[in-house]
């Protein structure tokens, strides 16, 4: 309780006001409201093609909305407003300016391949923040370190495993010193061995106060790190709330449905509980 | 040994008795040597045409032409792709250690083709300190240079692919003068008078066109066949009429074969 | 320069045949040569190391060798051992065996770009190597180079004018003839760019058809 | 027919000139056409339809007529238009456009392979359109495109033999004019097939040992 | 338990004594001994890298092993022997002919993507068993709607999503009516929302006593589906034994932590259990 009250007092960090944005006639997110206080961490879920995507990336302009505005720490993302209600795209500029506190994580990781660890995290602070060649090494190592991979710094993506290059690109975003940081599906590519490793590294961002946004199937990760839940369908908010209210309120059919799947593949561990208060 | 008969019929047969046999004497020429061969809307005119007619009529035989590009029809006539090269040929003591000409039938003499407009150019000697062209390997090129070098001020020499290009390339001006053969470039200058002019005369040593055959005894019986049927053109001047129409006069030139040319 | 229409209309008819003999060889190598360069790609994957020697030898001498020369080899020195080809199927031949070498290449990439389970799940099911080829492999590898094969049929368009070497009148042949007729070059070569545009153009344009067809069937 | 090297060394100086023509003209032309054709490819990128529409048809234009053909127009034609120009550098000029349009288009292809994610996380770390083509699509597309550029360059060393019709003295043409001069066809021939086999296989290999070593990270590549 | 017998007592179909696969130097798989029983579903898990998708491939011949043997329906894979002990890699055609009766579906599905759904499942029954066009196109078509894709079946790969994808892959594999079917991480690279579909139509096959061998990380089907399930570490079978053997007996430490993974993962469940037993 005085965690969520602390949160909702502190300041408003991202705002979307009836986000909508379409593909042709194919509307993919309808009128979504969304306040991020700092050092909130949201999660976003919901069943594939709800369009949990779609409105992260929406949120980093990596697409236009159609619909709506989009505040990052007070500033309009994306477009200039002229007249009462004409808006025309920013220049590149001014974006890359408004989305300086913005760090996003992808499900593909998207390492650039032809740099090793330390060339992918220090690439943007040198050609960006202009960091003198030393400088942004020392950080980039920090980075890494702070990931657990100060001794892969020379290694090239194609020689880690998924885990450590998710690692890697979680420390690329953070070492632009990003207010708030964007993550879609950050585990959903990786190795059931390695999803926990990259969790953890979340967990601790989280911990430190880091205000996150986190589309995930990884509903134990969502009950235990997020403060919010949102669970998208078909584009719209169908249910938000604390963990607690959504995993285990009374939820619409719908979410019921939805949750019903993990239900279902985590039957062992349910047997597992039965045997042992059994025995208890 | 059906095959083995017919090989060596063939064996016994020369290369005359191989076209009477065929019905049909088949010749390698470039179809882009006016007047002697061109295409005027894709029918084949010219000397070539007329004059090998009427020998084809003395043999006997029809006359067939084979289009090639000039660096492949050497060649070809090595490769027995045909039995005599249209052409013509210059006659010249370096073609004749390797091939058989036949008599000769026009004059080669080297002559100027220049603009019309250009008035700079009356005589050949003009061209001192100017740029001339000329076709690569041909002996109207030798002689060109030859000339060049006895100027007082050398004219720079360029060579080209074949002489149209040095015909397009005299209209751009970046050369004064074109050298080829008389007959040519008087048919050139015929074409386009607006374009064209002959500078005459004619500088250089005499020399004859001839046709082409190989130097072998395989042959030699055809290549005398046609030597007498172009003596035979002589007399009754057929000759005389076909290089009127051609050329617009008639050239002398020696009923025997030339067997110390010029150059 | 003053630019003599009346000529040009006349030709034109001769022109636009020299164009279709272009096209045909152009054709006729291309069909050839995917067959040929089909084997040498499948070669230079062949388990034997021969085999893979072979076909990357032909590659580089095929595609080593200008064209112009194997068209003269072809027609001019083979007679002299025997071999005495007519003017077409030199050229044809001569066309195919070069275009081959570059669509062997061509077609390499496509090979590599299939995953190697789709070829696993083929093993699996029991097919032989050749029916894993003809209907795994290929059918892929033509989808994934067809931009790189219809540049490559471009090419070969422009390449067959050199079969003029060999006394065949196709396009660039007959304007030179025509040009030399009439002593009016820039006209006919003006021409002669114009029909072979034309040509590409059209061929593009039906390479890119063909592309989307194939797109829109496996989006 | 007989068989007769004597014929080749006496002419080994102007042969050797004519190689020399050959190899600049052909060094010239590529070094000219990479730049036009990556140019062309990133306008590409960064213009809108109307200028797209235009590059479209200069490459296929030029794609769609013989270079022979082109370059007679520049050099026999661009005097007509008070275009003047030098046989070599008219060649060189020609060569480098003709090359331009197969280098664009290879070049668009490499821009387009590489992950729309890469350029996205570029964005995200506020790098420009222009950073992001220099340092994270030039570098990556190197490893796809470096067979196609050799297979290109290969074709180009061959379209110099062209430039003859533009009185260069090039290989080809030292050599035909040699040919018809002395009749040595199968002597002239097969220094030609020597010649242009060096060239194309020196080419080939030095472009194999360029691919190695931008790919050295996709040879580390696990899978 | 009357299940269980009722399997040990069925002939052996497929066999793998003392089975070694070396890369290199690299022992993958360790000197494994396995026997699998008419109809019997054995599970495979382990950690990432543990050799269990070689030993698989292995049992395709889609690796030739190293040492050891591999008995299917009591014909010797892959070799021929010839003296005492040596022995030396069979044609294709003997291959071939051993491996007539053994499917395999894997994790990316590998279909064809220039052929239709039909076309992916009748190719093998045209080119392999040289059946008639319209009676490969009949028994295709009854495969696909085995798997419920009946109505797909013009439909290309691109067209699908995952899932569906991955039940075309099956019923390729099916439509040849192997005796075994071999899955390698059927659903590891689909979206949560799409594993139920395809776990679905892989216990259908179960339940009509199809012999299966599963590679996976879904503990919850192998706790429902399998007979007998094996734990993989570094190429050696660690543990084996019944689901509950597994899952419930006290396990080795190394087996503990694997599961551990799980356990974490799921924690919303756990949590969600707890309240819902607080209430009652
Ligand atoms: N570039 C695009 N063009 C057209 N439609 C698109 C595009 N990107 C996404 N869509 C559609 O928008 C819908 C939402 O896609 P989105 O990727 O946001 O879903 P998602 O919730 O992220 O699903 P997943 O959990 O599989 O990632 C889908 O139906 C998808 O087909
Ligand atoms: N072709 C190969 N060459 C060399 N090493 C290989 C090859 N294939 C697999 N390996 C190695 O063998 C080990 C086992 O690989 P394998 O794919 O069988 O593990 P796995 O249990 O299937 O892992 P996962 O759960 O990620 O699929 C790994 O260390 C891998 O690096
Ligand atoms: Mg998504
Ligand atoms: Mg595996």
């Amino acid at each position: 309780m005085n965690q969520t009250s602390r949160i909702a007092n502190a300041e408003v960090v991202l705002q979307a006001r009836q986000l909508c944005k379409r593909f042709g006639a194919h509307e993919v997110v309808r009128s979504v409201d969304l306040e991020v206080h700092r050092s909130e961490v949201v999660c976003l879920i919901g069943p594939s093609g709800s369009g949990k995507s779609t409105l992260l990336r929406c949120m980093a302009f990596l697409e236009e909305y159609s619909a709506g505005e989009i505040h990052i720490e007070g500033e309009l993302l994306g477009y200039v407003q002229n007249g009462a209600d004409r808006r025309v795209r920013a220049s590149e500029a001014q974006i890359n300016h408004v989305r300086r506190n913005v760090g996003m994580v992808f499900q593909q990781f998207n390492l650039w391949p032809h740099m090793s660890a330390l060339g992918n995290v220090t690439e943007a602070l040198l050609r960006v923040r202009r960091l003198k060649p030393d400088e942004a090494r020392r950080r980039g190592l920090a980075m890494l370190d702070k990931v657990g991979l100060a001794a892969k710094a020379d290694a090239y993506p194609g020689q880690m495993s998924g885990g450590q290059q998710q690692r890697v690109a979680i420390a690329r975003a953070l070492a632009m010193e990003p207010h708030i940081m964007l993550f879609d599906e950050p585990t959903s590519a990786l190795d059931p061995e390695l999803v926990g490793e990259v969790l953890q590294v979340m967990k601790d961002l989280a911990r430190e106060g880091m205000t996150m946004v986190v589309v995930t199937h990884e509903m134990g990760f969502a009950a235990q790190v997020a403060d919010t839940v949102m669970f998208l369908d078909q584009g719209a908010v169908v249910a938000r709330g604390t963990p607690r209210e959504i995993f285990q309120g009374n939820p619409s059919p719908r979410l019921q449905q939805f949750l019903q799947n993990y239900l279902d593949r985590n039957a062992f561990w349910q047997q597992e509980r039965e045997l042992k208060e059994g025995a208890a | 040994v059906l095959a083995f008969a017919a090989s060596a019929a063939a064996q016994a047969d020369d290369l005359l008795e191989k076209v009477r046999k065929a019905g049909e004497l088949v010749v390698g020429t470039e179809m882009q040597f006016a007047p002697f061969d061109f295409l005027d809307n894709g029918v084949q005119k010219g000397v070539n045409v007329d004059l090998l007619a009427e020998v084809g009529k003395e043999l006997g035989v029809k006359v067939r032409f084979i289009d090639l590009p000039w660096p492949s029809i050497l060649p070809g006539l090595e490769a027995n792709k045909f039995d005599l090269v249209g052409g013509p040929v210059t006659i010249t003591r370096a073609r004749m250690q390797r091939y058989r000409f036949t008599l000769p039938i026009a004059d080669a003499s080297v002559a100027l083709l220049k603009r019309a407009s250009d008035a700079a150019i009356a005589k050949p000697q003009d061209i001192a300190g100017k740029a001339v062209g000329g076709g690569k390997g041909s002996s109207q090129l030798e002689q060109l240079k030859q000339f060049v070098a006895t100027l007082p001020e050398p004219a720079k020499v360029r060579e080209y692919v074949d002489n149209n290009q040095a015909y397009a390339d005299l209209t751009t001006g970046r050369i004064v003068a074109v050298a080829n053969s008389l007959p040519n470039i008087a048919y050139v200058a015929a074409q386009r008078p607006d374009a064209f002019a002959v500078v005459t005369p004619p500088f250089g040593a005499k020399t004859y066109f001839a046709y082409v055959g190989r130097k072998d005894a395989d042959s030699e019986p055809l290549l005398q066949a046609i030597d007498a049927a172009i003596v035979k053109l002589h007399a009754d001047g057929r000759l005389a009429a076909i290089q009127k129409k051609w050329f617009g006069l008639v050239m002398d030139v020696p009923q025997t074969a030339v067997t110390a040319p010029a150059i | 320069m003053t630019f003599d229409w009346a000529t040009i209309e006349q030709a034109l008819p001769l022109m636009l045949q020299g164009g279709l003999i272009t096209l045909g060889i152009s054709l006729a190598a291309l069909g050839l040569g995917l067959v040929i360069g089909t084997g040498v790609c499948a070669a230079r994957f062949a388990r034997r190391g021969a085999l893979r020697a072979l076909g990357s030898v032909y590659v580089t001498v095929f595609r080593g060798i200008p064209l112009l020369v194997q068209l003269l080899f072809i027609y001019y020195f083979l007679p002299f051992v025997g071999i005495n080809v007519p003017p077409l199927v030199a050229a044809i031949a001569a066309v195919s065996l070069c275009a081959a070498a570059y669509i062997a290449e061509i077609l390499r990439g496509g090979f590599l770009g299939i995953p190697n389970g789709q070829l696993e799940a083929a093993r699996i099911l029991g097919f032989s190597d050749w029916d894993a080829l003809v209907r795994i492999k290929l059918p892929q590898a033509l989808r994934l180079t067809l931009p790189a094969l219809v540049n490559e049929l471009i090419l070969l368009v422009k390449a067959s004018s050199l079969v003029s070497v060999v006394g065949i009148a196709e396009l660039t042949r007959t304007s030179q003839n025509l040009a030399a007729s009439t002593f009016r070059q820039l006209e006919f070569y003006l021409m002669a760019a114009l029909i072979y545009f034309a040509i590409n153009a059209l061929l593009a344009f039906a390479g890119a058809l063909l592309e989307q067809q194939m797109k829109r069937r496996m989006a | 027919m007989s068989f007769e090297p004597g014929i080749i060394t006496e002419r080994l100086v102007e042969i050797g000139q004519g190689l020399a023509i050959t190899v600049g003209a052909w060094a010239g032309g590529v070094v000219i056409g990479m730049a036009i054709g990556l140019l062309i490819a990133v306008l590409q990128i960064f213009c809108g339809a109307w200028v797209r529409g235009l590059l479209r048809f200069y490459i296929e234009l030029i794609r769609g007529t013989p270079f022979l053909v082109q370059l007679f127009l520049l050099y026999y034609g661009g005097p007509a238009f008070g275009l003047e120009l030098e046989p070599l550098s008219a060649g060189v000029i020609g060569l480098g456009i003709y090359g331009s349009v197969y280098f664009a288009e290879i070049f668009r292809a490499g821009f387009m392979s590489v992950p729309r994610g890469h350029l996205e996380a570029a964005a995200c770390l506020g790098m420009t359109r222009l950073q992001t083509i220099a340092r994270i699509q030039l570098p990556q597309m190197l490893v796809i495109i470096v067979p196609a550029l050799v297979n290109l360059v290969i074709i180009l060393s061959k379209e110099t033999a062209v430039l003859s019709i533009v009185t260069v003295p090039e290989l080809t043409f030292v050599l035909t004019g040699i040919g018809s001069e002395t009749f040595a066809f199968v002597e002239t021939l097969l220094v030609l097939c020597v010649s242009y086999l060096a060239l194309t296989e020196l080419t080939s290999r030095l472009g194999l040992r360029f691919e190695r070593r931008v790919g050295r990270f996709m040879l580390h590549r696990a899978s």
